[in-house]
């Protein structure tokens, strides 16, 4: 009946645009304020340094889409360390065979909490929340030690790295990283699975009705997280040449913390997959900011971390405040 | 001239004796006249890391940094090796192969200082007869120094059947977890414990309150040995409630600049610097603890 | 009401008789030096702060929020409790008045649960990433507090808080009595409990209904400050000191646990405190039992999780159906059409 | 009883279900055949959407059998039903607000395109697709916008599109037309008699007796969970149906004008917006209304009638022009503000604005009034019995008891504990909005009559409904709403077609 109103940007991309701009607003602080820091290799550290974090996250933000969260992620990356050190440097087996097999072992993880999620109707949480103990509980029945991988294959992936241009490069794990949020924000806007997980986190009662396969894609949702989680955790152990029980200690936390300051709302349904990539590099780059300061102590270090994420989210809920009620 | 850049990335701040570790480090650098990058990677090792790239992306003369855990650290101390900067490990050390990666590691010998608690136990204990019930308050699982204390400790009392060490619980290194598990203890064992062993001074004096509350006399009924040897377990020494606490100095200040001074003037430098360190039994508390400055 | 808090009780009792079946003097209380002494008396002792962290958080989840930053607040509230009473061996005289002291560390709490509530209502933050702020900062703030150092209380009177004991019981049992009559009250006698599970449940539908859900908001993470600002005084009197750095770690969860278990769920609206309660005593009788049961530690995580799995499958109905079900297997093809 | 009960495509007979004990359905039968449309019938709380859930998987029965072609199945789920060949719309608009118009058509059954088509979503042809199907029944709206962005009025025609659009053996439309004018509904009988003659069976489920003898062939009805009898349209009149739905005759609805009361026309008004508008929402409105008078709001879709009452109310803020109540101005920051100066909104929108689902019959029916008293003046467990039952009394809101989550009444019962909630609160305002969408015959005759006591009792009452006959029943004064503008009052007594006739004028 009435023509929409005429619109030169979606609204629905205010949140991501306004995450994205910041980031750079925050990039660009730093440049001014460091010497150094404006160099593509800095950049490009901060997907090196946060691979696994990108990855992690990334299975997190479907989890958050459904409406459910995922605590063991963490755990299941230093579980997964420790699977793939003590098995290489104990049993000597080989890079081919670990891999597929500690990401097996993550998938399954998933694939049984989601089903405990699913058929039991268990909150996520606490079912996650006992994953977490339960997976880095496993840690230490392996060992109560750190692990070094001496491995020469393991170590040549480790330090292997890509050359982009000039002396800037990447390494494997970032470029896997990559790959992953790539393939991710496929599934999520081109898919079936992508779009019945949006769906369920709207309604979840409506995507029952709607016959939409809810069982298969929930239980799907923490699998795909399980195997984000493990995958990870491979990129860690190249990362870390090792592994360890206490790796990636509250990596849960940064990871919802990327996932929801990336756009995503806890309560499901609303988000995007790159608006998670922005949300990793903006506490990577708080990170970064503080260790090129150099000055702040360690108490202060935490209230600035704190400090800075608190404009952030202010600026950002002030630059959406103008997003559609809905 | 140029000022020497340090870049220096620290575990955290868990503790006092961190604390007390960074607080020597920070007076030193100005002392000596060295310009300090300090970052705190709040317990992480990824944190560490990030640290030492945004060093290196920086170009700091010397990078150095306490390693969270032993393993893990040969891809960034290669790229370190790389961009030509010296590295030095202080307080721990770092299991690589490739011992060219750093320039020298100065710092305590966690392993050591639980054999010099089990040496001290064991001496204490030659005269008196039957068996000697230990519980034991362990740091936070699958931490470097909760390992090392408790191998050094166990490597010292298995010569002597009497000992046993009948309970053994993480008590995470903090005073309340340390209060809680003795409780628990104390309620399932009751007076059959001899000697409690704290890997740290902060669980020995959460211990020493529950043992108060239990009725008991701590230092008299439960012999107990701690490590550190921060102020606070001075203070119960003087008080009569901690029989011995085995140092473990974090004052690597001033030993880190002169090692700096030395790399970038050219000079050799030791590949371990051990930092002196004793063991204060109750009796010599009360003289030492003006000297202390933690 | 019954019916919902059964399994949680079920399965504190079957802690219970496990704790009681490996140590045989669990269930022993006897006088000592003129109170109650035993294990059950250490549980309840131990569990004070976590009931009342619990407390706050019920509410808070009843609004569809979560705070994860009251372990931060515990220390917060601790460090300034602790420097403001001060420390030299004397052990007589503090920095401030005693009351002082514990009124500017419950007012600091409460500051940071008003603050956590503003920027959830006001300025619309979603509740993790608001409380994920003071989260992170406020160990910092703890630490600024106490320098970094671990501040021992030498002054008497303030251990009486957290560890003295009236007619026989630990004191602060009767703190956390208070509290939650206090709320029970509010929640059943006043218009509030109603209130709260409306905006927890339809936002919307509450707005419409004329309720004022900011504010609302707002008090239910004051009082979740508050209660944490308590329990850290609870804490730092008990091990008379004060640790920015440890003080409360990871009560958070264990507080957001504690909740579950008393069959409150996550996605706010209806929700029980009498289950809050029994889930936190769950947990600490779980710790209690791994402590006391000679656990080896590299396996207490394992435990936990084992336990946590069971306590959480015996709550689900659908679980106890599909038991059900395998268990009468045969008749599974009669009622079905 | 009818003879083409030869060959039915579906045929469901002995269904019985209960909840925790109380019966909902009891030995009920339905049989469809191709080519018809045909009218489930029944009162608020009959079963009607039980037997529904039943027949499409989502609740499972205590007993029955059901053949479809013949053959017995059983749907376990909505998924297996939609395969079968059932497409449904639930009462409930049951679609996905975070998702735009065109997922919410094709969810479930994406156009794909790429690797022999099974690849990647075909967004372009979705969408395109999308806007043909709403074509079909009459809507023109932008398909990539969020679906909650769009009044019910419009999620219940997306709902309709969906399942028109899913290749079906069989389409049953749960009260498809509760909150659609007659315009629309007009659209969606073409579009199912076309269907009907493809030889589709069609279930309806309505509370307007015109409409179910303007398209059905034949009526089931249900009564207290039972089966009652099944007829062909033609020989069962409106009089026999209503008594077949209550078990008792009562007058046919009255058609009567004007049987609102007299009301003093020179007191000062309670209530005066000047000028209320909102950019893009609504265009300058100027309305009184005084004490003891009924104000009809009338206008066709999406005509902005929601949007005013949201402005009144202080749900939405207005950008423009000034509200005065009792002569003197006020600024609504939010509904309680409206609330303390006396004024309560019956919203339209039930699910998201309405209900608070977990909460029982009993509290859902307090709160506005405990709102309104504040937190301190706690309305006793015994008060608020005391005040659920007189409602579930006076309007017939049929549940086990006031105790039972509201969530679990049927959605006509919902309706009338919403409407129960509002008058609960005495206020000198009542804007009503769509208040009797979904309720039975009887229990609509028993909200006007309340309306109208109320007024004669001194409350001023704007009346907001798609119904027109209702609203030119009740309403001393009549606003006009067209493409969210003012185009006209009218006075009591002014006949349905006037209303039409000035809605329509100033199209020419
Ligand atoms: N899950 C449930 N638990 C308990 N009672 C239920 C449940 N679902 C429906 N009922 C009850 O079943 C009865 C029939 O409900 P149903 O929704 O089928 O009615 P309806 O005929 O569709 O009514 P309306 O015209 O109001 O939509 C109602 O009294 C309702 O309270
Ligand atoms: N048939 C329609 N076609 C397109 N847009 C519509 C239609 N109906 C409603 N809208 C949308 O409805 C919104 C305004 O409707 P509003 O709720 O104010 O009107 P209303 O008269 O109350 O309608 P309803 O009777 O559906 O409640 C606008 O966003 C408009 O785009
Ligand atoms: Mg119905
Ligand atoms: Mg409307």
């Amino acid at each position: 009946m009435n023509p929409a109103p005429p619109r030169r940007f979606n609204l629905k991309y205010l949140p991501l645009a306004a995450t994205v701009s910041l980031f750079v607003a925050m990039a660009t602080l730093g440049s001014a304020m460091y010497t150094g820091f404006f160099s593509a290799q800095v950049f490009l550290n901060l997907l090196i340094d946060n691979a696994f974090l990108i990855v992690v996250a990334v299975g997190m933000t479907f989890v958050i889409l459904s409406g459910g969260i995922d605590l063991s992620v963490g755990s299941v990356v230093a579980l997964t360390t420790m699977v793939c050190a003590s098995l290489v440097e104990h049993r000597g087996w080989s890079m081919g065979t670990v891999i597929p097999l500690v990401l097996a072992m993550g998938t399954a993880f998933g694939a049984f909490m989601g089903f405990l999620i699913e058929r039991f109707r268990l909150q996520p949480f606490i079912v996650t929340l006992a994953g977490m103990f339960l997976a880095r509980g496993l840690c230490y029945l392996i060992s109560i030690d750190s692990i070094s991988i001496g491995n020469e294959t393991f170590a040549a992936v480790s330090q292997m790295r890509i050359p982009l241009w000039a002396d800037a490069s990447l390494s494997v794990g970032a470029a896997i990283a990559l790959a992953v949020l790539l393939a991710a924000i496929f599934i999520a806007h081109c898919t079936g699975f992508g779009r019945a997980v949006y769906a369920i986190g709207g309604s979840e009662q409506s995507a029952v009705l709607m016959g939409l396969p809810v069982r298969g894609t929930l239980i799907g949702v923490y699998t795909l997280s399980g195997f984000c989680s493990a995958l990870a955790g491979v990129i860690f152990t190249f990362y870390m040449l090792s592994g360890y029980g206490l790796h990636a200690v509250g990596l849960e936390l940064d990871a919802i913390a990327a996932v929801v300051i990336g756009g995503t709302l806890l309560t499901g349904g609303v988000g995007y997959v790159a608006g998670t990539l922005f949300g990793v590099l903006m506490l990577g780059i708080i990170q970064t900011l503080i260790a090129f300061d150099g000055t702040l102590s360690s108490w202060w270090t935490r209230i600035v971390v704190g400090l800075l994420l608190l404009a952030f989210c202010l600026l950002q809920r002030l630059l959406t405040q103008r997003a559609p009620k809905a | 001239q140029k000022k020497i850049v340090l870049g220096f990335s620290q575990v955290g701040a868990e503790s006092e004796w961190r604390t007390a570790n960074t607080e020597s480090i920070k007076s030193a650098a100005k002392d000596a006249g060295i310009e300090l990058k300090f970052s705190d990677a709040q317990q992480k090792q990824e944190n560490q890391i990030k640290a030492i790239r945004a060093f290196i992306a920086q170009k700091v003369d010397v990078i150095a940094f306490s390693p969270v855990v032993a393993s893990g650290w040969d891809t960034v101390l290669k790229e370190a090796k790389a961009a030509k900067i010296p590295v030095v490990l202080t307080d721990r050390a770092v299991d690589s192969k490739d011992t060219s990666l750093y320039v020298t590691f100065m710092g305590s010998d966690f392993t050591e200082e639980g054999r010099k608690a089990g040496r001290w136990l064991v001496e204490k204990m030659k005269d008196t007869k039957g068996d000697v019930n230990i519980v034991e308050l362990q740091g936070t699982v699958g931490s470097a120094p909760a390992i090392d204390r408790k191998k050094g400790f166990e490597e010292v009392i298995k010569a002597d059947p009497r000992f046993k060490i009948i309970r053994s619980q993480t008590g995470d290194f903090t005073r309340a977890k340390g209060k809680e598990v003795m409780e628990a203890f104390l309620k399932a064992e009751g007076k059959k414990i001899n000697v409690l062993y704290a890997h740290n001074d902060d669980m020995a004096i959460g211990a020493i309150q529950a043992i108060e509350e239990a009725g008991l006399k701590p230092a008299k009924d439960i012999t107990i040995i701690s490590i550190d040897a921060v102020k606070g377990a001075f203070e119960a020494m003087i008080a009569g409630k901690l029989n011995v606490s085995v140092e473990c100095s974090p004052l690597l200040g001033p030993q880190l600049m002169t090692a700096v001074k030395d790399i970038m003037a050219g000079k050799p430098v030791q590949k371990r610097i051990v930092t002196e360190e004793g063991i204060f039994p109750m009796e010599v508390a009360a003289k030492e603890f003006p000297k202390r400055k933690y | 009401m019954r019916h919902r808090l059964a399994w949680p009780l079920v399965t504190l009792f079957l802690l219970l008789a496990v704790n009681t079946a490996f140590n045989p003097s669990f269930l022993h209380i006897q006088w000592r030096d003129g109170h109650l002494y035993g294990s059950l008396i250490d549980i309840l002792n131990r569990a004070a702060p976590l009931v009342l962290v619990s407390l706050g958080m019920t509410l808070v989840i009843a609004t569809r929020g979560i705070d994860i930053s009251v372990g931060a607040t515990v220390a917060i509230a601790a460090a300034l409790a602790a420097w403001m009473i001060g420390g030299s061996v004397a052990g007589d005289v503090s920095r401030f008045p005693m009351p002082v002291a514990i009124l500017g560390a419950l007012a600091i709490a409460l500051v940071c649960g008003l603050w956590n509530g503003l920027l959830v209502a006001k300025v619309g933050m979603q509740p993790i990433i608001a409380t994920l702020i003071l989260m992170v900062a406020g160990r910092g703030i703890a630490q600024l507090i106490t320098g970094g150092q671990i501040i021992t209380i030498y002054y008497a009177p303030f251990f009486f808080l957290g560890g003295g004991y009236l007619l026989g019981l630990p004191f602060s049992l009767f703190i956390v009595g208070a509290v939650f009559a206090a709320l029970y009250l509010a929640m059943t006698r006043t218009a509030l409990g109603l209130f709260i599970q409306a905006v927890g449940i339809n936002p919307g539908a509450a707005r419409v209904a004329g309720i004022q859900s900011r504010r609302l908001i707002v008090g239910a993470y004051a009082f979740c400050g508050l209660c944490a600002g308590i329990a850290g005084l609870l804490i730092c009197s008990n091990v008379k000191s004060a640790d920015g750095n440890n003080a409360g770690q990871l009560l958070e969860l264990d507080a957001i646990l504690a909740v579950t278990l008393g069959g409150t769920a996550l996605t706010g609206g209806r929700f029980s405190l009498v289950g809050s309660v029994i889930g936190a005593l769950i947990i600490q009788t779980l710790t209690y039992a791994i402590y006391s049961l000679g656990v080896p530690p590299e396996i207490n995580l394992v435990v936990k999780a084992i336990v946590v799995f069971i306590v959480m499958l015996l709550q689900s109905p659908e679980f106890r159906a599909f038991i059900g079900k395998a268990i009468r297997r045969p008749a599974l093809h009669e009622g079905r059409p | 009883m009818t003879p083409e009960s030869a060959n039915p495509i579906l045929d469901l007979s002995g269904i019985a279900k209960h909840f925790s004990g109380t019966p909902v359905l009891r030995d009920v039968k339905l049989r469809l055949h191709r080519g018809e449309i045909h009218a489930l019938m029944g009162q608020n709380g009959a079963g009607k959407s039980t037997l529904i859930k039943v027949l499409t998987g989502v609740i499972e029965p205590d007993a029955g059998r059901m053949l479809l072609e013949g053959q017995p199945v059983w749907p376990k789920s909505p998924l297996a039903a939609q395969k079968l060949g059932i497409s449904t719309v639930y009462q409930e608009v049951n679609l996905c607000p975070n998702l735009s118009v065109a997922e919410n058509i094709f969810a479930g059954r994406y156009p794909r395109h790429g690797l022999a088509q099974g690849f990647r979503i075909d967004w372009a042809t979705a969408n395109r697709r999308a806007r043909e199907v709403l074509a079909r029944v009459g809507l023109d709206i932008d398909v990539e916008r969020l679906l909650a962005s769009y009044p019910v009025a419009v999620q219940q025609l997306v709902a309709i599109a969906r399942a028109i659009s899913i290749e079906s053996k069989v389409l049953i439309l749960d009260e498809p037309t509760s909150s659609l004018d007659d315009d629309e509904v007009r659209k969606l009988f073409e579009v199912l008699r076309r269907l009907r003659d493809d030889g589709l069976a069609i279930v309806f489920v309505t509370h307007f007796l015109n409409q179910v003898y303007a398209v059905s062939d034949r009526i089931t009805v249900l009564r207290n969970g039972g089966w009652v009898g099944e007829w062909r349209a033609a020989d069962l009149g409106p009089q026999a149906l209503i008594a077949a739905m209550l078990g008792r005759e009562i007058a046919a609805q009255s058609t009567a004008p004007a049987v609102a009361p007299a009301f003093d026309n020179s007191a000062p008004p309670l209530l005066q917006a000047l000028g209320l508008g909102q950019a893009r929402q609504l265009q300058p409105v100027d309305l009184q209304v005084r004490a003891g008078e009924v104000l009809g709001v009338a206008g066709l879709l999406g005509s902005g009638r929601t949007e005013l009452a949201r402005l009144l109310f202080g749900l939405e803020a207005p950008d423009r022009g000034v509200l005065r109540i009792d002569g003197s101005e006020v600024k609504f920051g939010s509904p309680a503000d409206a609330i303390a100066q006396g004024l309560a909104l019956c919203p339209e929108e039930r699910k998201t604005d309405g209900i608070v689902a977990e909460l029982s019959v009993r509290e859902n029916i307090a709160l506005a009034l405990q709102a309104r008293m504040g937190v301190r003046r706690f309305l006793s467990h015994a008060e608020q019995t005391a005040l659920a039952e007189r409602f579930v009394a006076d309007l017939g809101i049929k549940a086990a008891s006031v105790e039972t989550p509201i969530g679990l009444l049927s959605g006509g019962n919902q309706q009338k504990a919403m409407v129960a909630r509002w008058l609960a609160t005495q206020p000198r305002l009542l804007i009503l909005d769509e208040p009797t969408r979904g309720i039975d015959v009887a229990a609509k005759q028993e909200i006007m009559e309340q309306i109208l006591r109320l007024a004669r009792a001194g409350m001023a009452v704007i009346f907001i409904s798609s119904e027109m006959s209702e609203v030119v029943r009740v309403a001393h004064r009549i606003v006009v709403l067209r493409d969210r503008r003012k185009v006209g009052e009218l006075p009591a007594g002014s006949s349905e077609d006037a209303v039409y006739e000035l809605i329509a004028a100033e199209h020419a």
